[in-house]
């Protein structure tokens, strides 16, 4: 477990927020307006429903309750730095309990957002490579495909690790459910057409610079 | 602090320049007065285009009250009593309820566009309720614009 | 003041600090109100309703000649009162005074200031302009009603009723539950001093009881309010309680009853009696007896047999007792035991978890324990002894029964049989195998020591007529008739060939055997027919040596019989060919040798709701037989009506040949003449010929003294009996899809090889054991069995199963309402495991565990009966949630507090409490937390999620609780063996219902609305009406105590002042407007307008009337004025408030 | 005979998932309803797209819903992901105006629309409402008796929507279907607790953990199979049967979908629901009904 407060972060002085926590915060706030019941977020009682609820919440080292804690004493750079939003399973049984109804998975949906967008990531942390790798194969071939997308997801991130995955590939495959190739869709110029539109309306993507993502390595680190 | 109709006046405050919306309402004393109250109580805005006279009942809502608030310029009235089943007087709400279709009708005869006239029921614990109404009643009005009375 | 005088308004604008001027420009509203008409004075003010503000107004109504007034400040439900006295002390009349509410409906609920000052203006504007209408008006004034009403008997309820009957006042406490107490009786110990809750409430309690002009009123309810402070009249249902005063409290019944239901003063952890005391210590001490209305089986009963009663009984292992009960209200109970259609098995409960109890075959086990334990059974002498004699022609079951029931009224009664067997339908036509005629003859016996006279082979039409029994030859001289002819009349099947020899019909067939008469039978009988007689028939003609088929026209699932014939037929080789109609029947020499028949489809249903057989084309056949039996239908003989009864009246008949009779009375035509049974039905059951037979004796007893023939209390079935409870037998038990399954017991029956060779029963009954086993079944789904146990013991004979709720009108000048709350149901939270793990208990249920007289005597333990090893205490459980309430419950951190402390003081078990925030904000409070701190508790910050049980091997049935333990940030999950779930206090589930009753507003979390929430936290907006205690809100039992004595100080001071002003606002008629159209007559919802039709006009009583104003705005010539809130005034107001607010120019 | 669906397999039922394809297209088949596969259907974006851009999220589930508005019939998600995308997206652009003009606009880019108007749902709760328990029973051939599954539901078919079981917490629908077709099902307190398969290849040890602990929980409650709705769980639960044991006990038990046991009971063959594709072969067997007692008529012989 990692010690979470900074005593630099919050306020620099008297309602003052530093600029880049002005800034997160503002596209916080902003990508909040966008979920139906964002603003509940203001009623949370810090009763730890979420984390309590949180199957993961075990293996983080921000809880799901802290996470609103920390947005609001402006920590919100040392929040993205955290591995929680990215360990977050979307089951949403927090969301289901949660007695000031917060949509807590939406939220951390939105968190990941802003953390691909702005480029803050956790040291040595790569999942988020995950949900890029997920994307692009959804614009390669309109279908994800998991060989493919474990393939580049490991060979993106951490290449020996797929040594590890040998004996359940072998034993899917012979069970008769991999499949080798890609199945893609007819009309993948209307997808990309709608992709291509859509992508205008979303934040304005800053894209992560790409060094950034290669050169993180390795998730050892996880553990209760 | 203290002013006399001997003393000179100041300047108003306010002046009025454009159209502002004017909606009266009629709320009963018993749910919907108190239930307004309660939204004052907490806080809950509502648009400030309405307001308010207080009736014992709505059942003493006269329909020439509401004819005569479009002639006096008002541009919407609302009436709003206890829910039904609910009246203090037992039943005036029902008698209200009656008058009000009535009456929608006849407004749309003089070319009044019957959504200016709303009728509502808000008890005493329903302050949002209340703000709600308000607030859809002016929007609604502000939508339609200032009446314009066929003389 | 006068009218007439020129108006000079004075207009007081508040700041109210700055919760209106933060939002108004007060200075502005002011000078605008400044250039209004008549204005002479414009002022604001910091706070108007201070003493300095009100001066300000009565100096100008002294000095400055100001005779209107218009504050423009707060709600006027606020202060309208206070100004309205202001300007009475400076002798200005108080209804000269407008108030402009500025505050709540401005102020603080727009945030433009300009918009808002506009606003504020115009408000003003229309304040000014309808005070200028302003009248004086004078307040009317009634006598107070010292008589006060509290409902509800909790601490606060009984703690107000106590201080103003204490002044001397009557008070009606009244109180739906059969004791007093209220939720406090329940508990334990009290936080913060640990006073034992009974200790400080019972004294209370018990001088509720002995004061005189404190009237107790307990399993009462509020049915309707009127009228209005002074003088309210209130309806009060006293609901049946079933014993009365006179009872001992000795608990003698509690040895008796049978019956076990969950105790819900105990939670329903433990189980209690039907008739019960909730608590030893409960006021009054009267017994009370549980009814869920009567039980389904009775209800269905023609007879209104106790079913569920001997079932309980018999249950209990008391046989004898279970056949007196059955005595009681059974004539013919052997042969109900028997051959019943038993409509109580098909109306029981039990069949909607299973199948329904055997309550014919527990009958039948009873009466034949007491065949071999009680060899004479002797009914109880009449109370009565009357001189009439009655006549009772034919004795079926329904001729019994009135003549049994007469005999017991103590008439004389004479049954008249044209057969030489006794037993109508039961000897003739039910075969011997179904009916024993040794069983008859025991019921008959029984039926004969009541001092009923038998006379065999007389028949009515041959050896008598009608009018003989009435008259006074020797013998007959009888002041009533009751006629039970039955009906004996077999139907033809009305197809060619039918009068062939070997054509019987299937009564006639059954009466001649029954009979002992030569009567033949073929070697292959068709019987054609579906109901019982034709089963009856069959099974008779295998007994006779024949092969039988049975044609029924439709398919097995319309056929009437009943299936346990269906099944013995089948067991005894009867064939069965269904969807087939016969067309003819073949003679060949005047011998029967076959029939012609046709098949069927099933069409659409018929007007019996059954599907009709449709014939199908070209599928017409013959099949062999030598002999046809049709079974179809029986009518009534009509042979014996040769003519009226001269100059009484004509005996009517209905185109089946039935008896014409008045549905209720079962009076024929003719006055002292009554029939009933299947001569009045057509052919119908046993019990249901009883039933009429029963009422027929209730309507002759009527008849004989002279009563008129109306108010019958005979029980009438409902035609279509309920099946039990929607989805739980018992209120408060489980729901039948949770009571776990027992098969029903099956009566054993004879091989049918056997059966074949004789007469005898096919069914042998039930044992002893099996009998004990099936009556347990019973789910006592009306609670009380009605098995009249308690009442053959009750030493002061204080038990009345008859007793009916009454309606109990009341005057009382002002009522308190205490109606308490509810503790929050967690199997709504199903992550907390509540109802499904054994040791997750409500916060009550812990209360009644710590309690000396609840279910574990005080003791903390677990289900198995071990004291836990860690307990688990829940904070906010349905509270501070917004997907169940959203308000603190306030009272449970300190509960909790308690409870920790009471489990370290009892057990060695270790304890956590897990809250959110912890609220410990009365007196005494936060020294009573750091206190159990001391004690050792584990106090965690977080909400539990979930209890889970531990997994598999690795747990010993303990629990697991999840929470986040927010002060370190991390997720727990800790074992316990308890968790204890500290619930919301809730508003009552009929919260709405009684608002409405006593004209409550309640706040958006359903709580009654208090008048005002710092100023007036007792009043309601409806005066007299006063609230106290939870169903204002969550408090605790200080907190309690204190509102109840405040409303309690309220009351007095009203009672002391003596009279009630009542507002002047009241609708007046000016009478020479009236045209007398009548219009307002009908709208007045208390009818306080007449009309002098003399003087052509509507006259409106002011007592009566409360201002509403429908009248007034309904009146088609403006005739009626409504004080306070004239047409003009309102008018006045609607000017001024859209007038334009602008510079000078107005 | 009946309803007409809209089929939406989705990525996993093509690959890891292929005998919850094979058995939803068997057991559909033999109860008389028709599954007819939307053509041309592209990844609903599962809750990873989620994650990187919201409104094209949107608008690559929407594709599907407008492409299946085409027929009109209500569409069937099997996979638990795709079944919370489909109706998430339908949802939230019902109640949110402005993303929903964004995604009609970059629709119209593919030449596409949608009004919202195809019903997405889950096939246990068609199977429950549509087809209902007492048509499953009538159909039923095979005997379940020797079944004990582990009713598991996971996420997302009853969170957040809950429109397929009436309590979240506590869903009993499988139990009281499986019941109703003679099997014997466990109390399985676990039942909606997350199975992690979203994390398994991000955070293995997480994936795992959670598996394991509901592979416990069957076992140690003495269930022979784990029951599941979402090629997900299934996939993740039935790996559990590959990996090394690191808490020193067996994890081995078949798990199977819904749809597959559905299958057994009413006469489809252990291929023809994909038995074969499980990692752990099923013990349990599913032998024929007996034939119903005789019935309780007589028909007395005819002569013409």
């Amino acid at each position: 477990m990692t010690t979470l407060a900074n005593p630099m972060a919050g306020p620099t002085a008297p309602g003052v927020l530093p600029k880049s926590e002005r800034d997160l915060r503002a596209a916080f706030l902003k990508e909040i307006e966008r979920i139906p019941g964002g603003g509940r977020l203001n009623q949370c009682i810090q009763c730890g429903t979420c984390t309590a609820s949180c199957p993961v919440s075990y293996a983080m080292d921000i809880t799901p309750r802290q996470v609103i804690a920390m947005f609001r004493a402006g920590a919100i750079e040392e929040l993205l730095r955290s591995r929680t939003i990215w360990i977050c399973a979307s089951c949403y049984h927090c969301t289901l309990r949660c007695p000031a109804q917060i949509q807590i998975t939406d939220l951390i949906y939105a968190l990941k957002r802003i953390a691909i967008e702005e480029g803050i990531f956790p040291k040595k942390f790569p999942v988020h490579v995950m949900s890029e790798t997920f994307t692009n194969n959804v614009k390669r071939y309109g279908r994800n495909y998991e060989v493919g997308l474990l393939l580049r997801y490991f060979l993106r991130t951490h290449p020996t690790k797929l040594f590890a995955y040998r004996k359940v590939g072998l034993a899917l495959w012979r069970h008769g459910r991999i499949r080798i190739r890609p199945s893609k869709i007819d009309n993948l110029e209307q997808l990309r057409k709608i992709i291509a539109k859509a992508e205008t309306f979303d934040l304005p993507q800053e894209t992560v610079p790409k060094a950034k993502v290669t050169a993180a390595v390795g998730y050892e680190s996880i553990g209760r | 602090m203290t002013l006399t109709t001997e003393t000179p006046l100041r300047e108003p405050a306010v002046l009025e320049t454009e159209w502002r919306p004017r909606i009266v309402a009629f709320l009963c004393n018993w749910c919907s007065y108190t239930g307004a109250d309660l939204a004052g109580i907490s806080r809950i805005q509502w648009d400030p285009a309405v307001s308010i006279v207080r009736i014992m009942c709505s059942g003493r809502m006269d329909p020439t009250f509401v004819v005569k608030a479009f002639r006096m310029g008002a541009d919407g009235v609302i009436v709003s009593g206890c829910h039904p089943g609910d009246c203090h007087y037992q039943e005036g709400n029902y008698k209200t309820l009656r008058r009000v279709h009535l009456l929608k009708r006849l407004i749309a005869g003089f070319g009044i566009d019957p959504g200016r006239l709303r009728l509502v029921w808000v008890s005493a614990s329903e302050g949002d309720q209340w703000a709600a109404t308000a607030n859809e009643m002016a929007a609604e009005i502000r939508s339609l614009g200032p009446l314009r009375m066929e003389s | 003041m006068g009218t007439n005088e020129e108006p000079r308004i004075g207009v007081y604008v508040c700041h109210c600090g700055f919760n209106i001027s933060a939002t108004v420009d007060v200075e502005a509203v002011r000078d605008i109100a400044a250039t209004r008409p008549n204005v002479v004075a414009a002022r604001d003010y910091q706070f108007m309703c201070s003493n300095a503000g009100q001066d300000l107004i009565k100096k100008d109504i002294e000095e400055n000649g100001v005779n209107r007034v218009v504050v423009a400040a707060c709600s006027p439900l606020m202060h309208e009162p206070t100004f309205r006295t202001a300007a009475e002390e400076a002798d200005l009349n108080p209804y000269l005074v407008q108030i402009a509410n500025i505050r709540e409906q401005c102020a603080w609920v727009h945030s433009d200031r300009a918009a808002a000052t506009t606003k504020a203006a115009s408000l003003v504007n229309g304040a000014v302009s309808r005070v200028a209408l302003h009248e004086p008006l004078d307040p009317t004034h009634a006598d107070m009603n010292p008589a006060t009403l509290v409902v509800g008997a909790g601490i606060a309820g009984i703690q107000a009723a106590l201080t103003i009957s204490e002044a001397g006042n009557d008070v009606y406490l009244v109180e739906r539950k059969s004791t007093i107490g209220g939720m406090m009786a329940k508990f334990d110990k009290t936080f913060p001093t640990l006073d034992c809750a009974a200790c400080i409430l019972t004294p209370k309690m018990v001088s509720a009881d002995r004061r005189e002009n404190l009237h107790l009123m307990t399993m009462a309810e509020v049915e309707s309010v009127e009228g209005f402070v002074g003088n309210f009249k209130v309806k009060v249902r006293n609901k049946a309680r079933f014993v009365t005063d006179a009872c001992t409290s000795c608990g003698e019944c509690l040895n008796v009853c049978p019956v076990n239901v969950p105790d819900p003063f105990n939670e329903y952890v433990s189980t209690r009696h039907a008739i019960h005391k909730a608590f030893p210590q409960a006021i009054p001490s009267t017994f009370v007896i549980e009814k869920q209305g009567s039980p389904p089986c009775m209800e269905a009963c023609p007879i209104h047999q106790n079913a569920a009663g001997y079932v309980a009984l018999i249950a209990d292992g008391r046989f004898a007792e279970a056949a007196k009960l059955i005595r009681r209200r059974n004539p013919l109970p052997f042969v109900c035991g028997r051959v019943c259609y038993h409509p109580c098995e098909s109306a029981c409960s039990r069949g909607k978890v299973d199948d329904p109890v055997a309550i014919r075959g527990l009958k039948r086990l009873a009466m034949d324990w007491e065949r071999e334990h009680e060899p004479d059974p002797q009914p109880d002498p009449p109370e009565h002894d009357h001189a009439e004699k009655v006549a009772v022609i034919g004795s079926g079951p329904a001729g019994l029964t009135c003549a049994f029931d007469l005999a017991q009224e103590g008439y004389k009664v004479t049954v008249f049989e044209k057969h030489d067997k006794l037993g109508g339908m039961l000897a003739v036509g039910l075969p011997d195998y179904r009916c024993p005629p040794e069983i008859v003859e025991r019921d008959l016996d029984y039926i004969r020591k009541t001092g009923v006279e038998m006379k065999t082979g007389v028949e009515l039409g041959v050896d008598f007529r009608l009018a003989d029994l009435l008259g006074d030859k020797p013998g007959f001289g009888f002041s009533a008739v009751f006629m039970g002819l039955g009906a004996h009349r077999g139907l033809q099947l009305r197809v060619p060939g039918e009068d062939a020899e070997g054509v019987v019909l299937g009564i006639d067939y059954l009466r001649e055997i029954n009979l002992g008469r030569a009567q033949p039978t073929g070697k292959r009988v068709a019987v054609i027919g579906g109901g019982n007689t034709a089963l009856d028939v069959a099974r008779t003609a295998r007994r006779q040596g024949a092969e039988v088929a049975i044609l029924y026209r439709r398919t097995a699932d319309e056929m009437p019989a009943d299936i346990e014939e269906v099944e013995g037929a089948i067991a005894e080789g009867v064939m069965f060919d269904y969807l087939v109609s016969p067309l003819e029947v073949v003679v060949a020499d005047g011998e029967v040798t076959g029939l012609r028949c046709v098949d069927n489809e099933l069409g659409k249903p018929d007007e019996s709701g059954r599907a009709r057989p449709v014939a199908i084309e070209g599928s017409e056949h013959v099949r062999q037989f030598d002999m046809i039996i049709p079974s179809v239908s029986q009518r009534p003989f009509r042979t014996w009506y040769k003519s009226s009864v001269p100059e009484k009246g004509e005996i009517g008949f209905t185109k089946w040949d039935t008896l014409v009779v008045e549905p209720e009375s079962l009076q024929t035509g003719v006055p002292g003449i009554f029939g009933g049974g299947d001569v009045v039905l057509g052919p119908a059951s046993i019990v249901e010929a009883m039933g009429q037979g029963r009422r027929a004796a209730e309507a002759i007893d009527k008849y004989l003294q002279g009563q008129p023939l109306e108010n019958f209390t005979t029980h009438v079935a409902p035609p279509d009996p309920v099946r039990g409870f929607v989805k739980r037998p018992y209120e408060h038990g489980p729901t039948y899809d949770q009571i776990e399954k027992m098969p029903r017991a099956r009566l054993e029956a004879r091989d049918p090889a056997a059966r074949l060779a004789d007469y005898d029963t096919v069914d042998i009954g039930l044992t002893e054991e099996q009998g004990i086993r099936e009556a347990s079944r019973c789910l006592h789904c009306g609670v009380c069995v009605e098995c009249e146990s308690c009442q053959n013991v009750c030493p002061p004979d204080a038990v009345r199963l008859d007793m009916k709720d009454e309606i109990v009108e009341l005057e009382v000048g002002q009522i308190l309402v205490s109606t308490g709350f509810k503790s929050f149901d967690p199997t709504r939270m199903t992550p907390y495991g509540y109802g499904r793990y054994d040791n997750v208990v409500t916060s009550v249920e812990f209360e009644r565990m710590m309690n000396s007289t609840g279910p574990t005597g005080g003791q903390i333990l677990c289900k198995n009966g071990k004291p836990p090893r860690s307990v688990a205490i829940v904070h906010c459980v349905g509270s501070r949630d917004e997907n169940y309430n959203r308000y603190c419950s306030r009272v449970c951190c300190m509960a909790a507090l308690k409870f920790a402390h009471l489990v370290k003081d009892r057990t060695d078990a270790e304890l956590y409490e897990f809250y959110i925030d912890m609220r410990a904000f009365g007196k005494g409070y936060e020294e009573f937390y750091l206190r159990v701190l001391d004690e050792g508790a584990n106090v965690i910050r977080g909400k539990v999620v979930e209890v889970q049980p531990a997994r598999g091997h690795n747990g010993d049935g303990h629990l697991v609780v999840r929470a986040e333990d927010t002060l370190i940030g991390r997720y727990r999950e800790i074992p316990v063996d308890m968790v204890v779930l500290m619930g919301a206090i809730e508003p009552q589930p009929d919260a709405a219902q009684v608002g409405r009753t006593f004209s409550l507003s309640r706040s958006p979390d359903g709580f009654f609305l208090e008048r005002h929430p710092k100023l007036d936290p007792v009043g309601t907006t409806t005066d007299g009406v006063y609230l106290a205690g939870c169903s204002q809100g969550p408090k605790d039992i200080p907190d309690t105590v204190a509102q109840a004595q405040a409303a309690a100080a309220n009351i007095l001071a009203m009672i002391s002042k003596g009279e009630v002003i009542i507002e002047p606002v009241r609708a007046t008629v000016q009478e020479h407007l009236c045209g007398g159209c009548k219009t307002c007559l009908n709208l007045c919802p208390y009818t306080a307008i007449s009309f002098d039709e003399k003087g052509n006009h509507a006259v409106i009583n002011q007592a009566l009337c409360k201002g509403c104003g429908t009248c007034v705005a309904a009146c088609p010539a403006a005739a009626i004025t409504g004080a306070g809130f004239t047409d003009d005034q309102i008018l006045a107001e609607l000017d001024g408030i859209l007038a334009p607010i602008g510079g000078r120019a107005i | 005979m009946d309803k007409r669906y809209t089929y939406y397999p989705g990525c996993s039922l093509h690959a890891t998932g292929i005998a919850y394809d094979k058995s939803m297209r068997a057991i559909f088949t033999k109860l008389g309803s028709e599954l007819v596969e939307l053509d041309d259907w592209n990844c609903c974006g599962a809750t990873a797209y989620m994650s990187v851009q919201k409104t094209v999220a949107f608008a690559v589930t929407a594709r599907n819903l407008a492409l299946a508005e085409k027929t009109g019939d209500d569409v069937v998600a099997p996979c638990s992901a795709c079944y919370y995308a489909l109706k998430h997206t339908s949802e939230g652009l019902a109640d949110n105006p402005e993303l929903r003009s964004q995604v009609d606009s970059a629709l119209a880019a593919g030449g596409l629309k949608t009004q919202l108007t195809v019903a997405v749902r889950h096939p246990l709760e068609v199977l429950l409402t549509d087809i209902g328990i007492d048509r499953l029973v009538a159909a039923q051939t095979h005997s379940l008796a020797e079944f004990r599954p582990a009713c598991y539901y996971g996420c997302q078919i009853v969170r957040p929507f809950g429109a397929v079981d009436e309590d979240p917490e506590l869903p009993m629908s499988m139990e009281r279907l499986f019941s109703a077709l003679g099997a014997r099902p466990i109390d399985y307190p676990p039942k909606v607790r997350c199975c992690g398969g979203m994390l398994v290849a991000t955070f293995p040890e997480v994936a795992d953990e959670l598996g394991k602990d509901l592979v416990d929980w069957a076992i140690d409650g003495e269930a022979n199979c784990i029951v599941t709705v979402c090629p997900l769980c299934q996939s993740n639960l039935d790996l559990m049967n590959v990996n090394e044991s690191s808490n020193g006990r067996s994890h081995r038990i078949p798990v199977l979908y819904f749809t597959q046991l559905i299958g057994l009971a009413i006469g489809c063959t252990p291929d023809e629901v994909g038995m074969q594709h499980g990692l752990v072969p099923m013990s349990a067997n599913a032998p024929p009904l007996p034939n119903n007692e005789a019935p309780l008529t007589i028909t007395g012989a005819r002569e013409s």
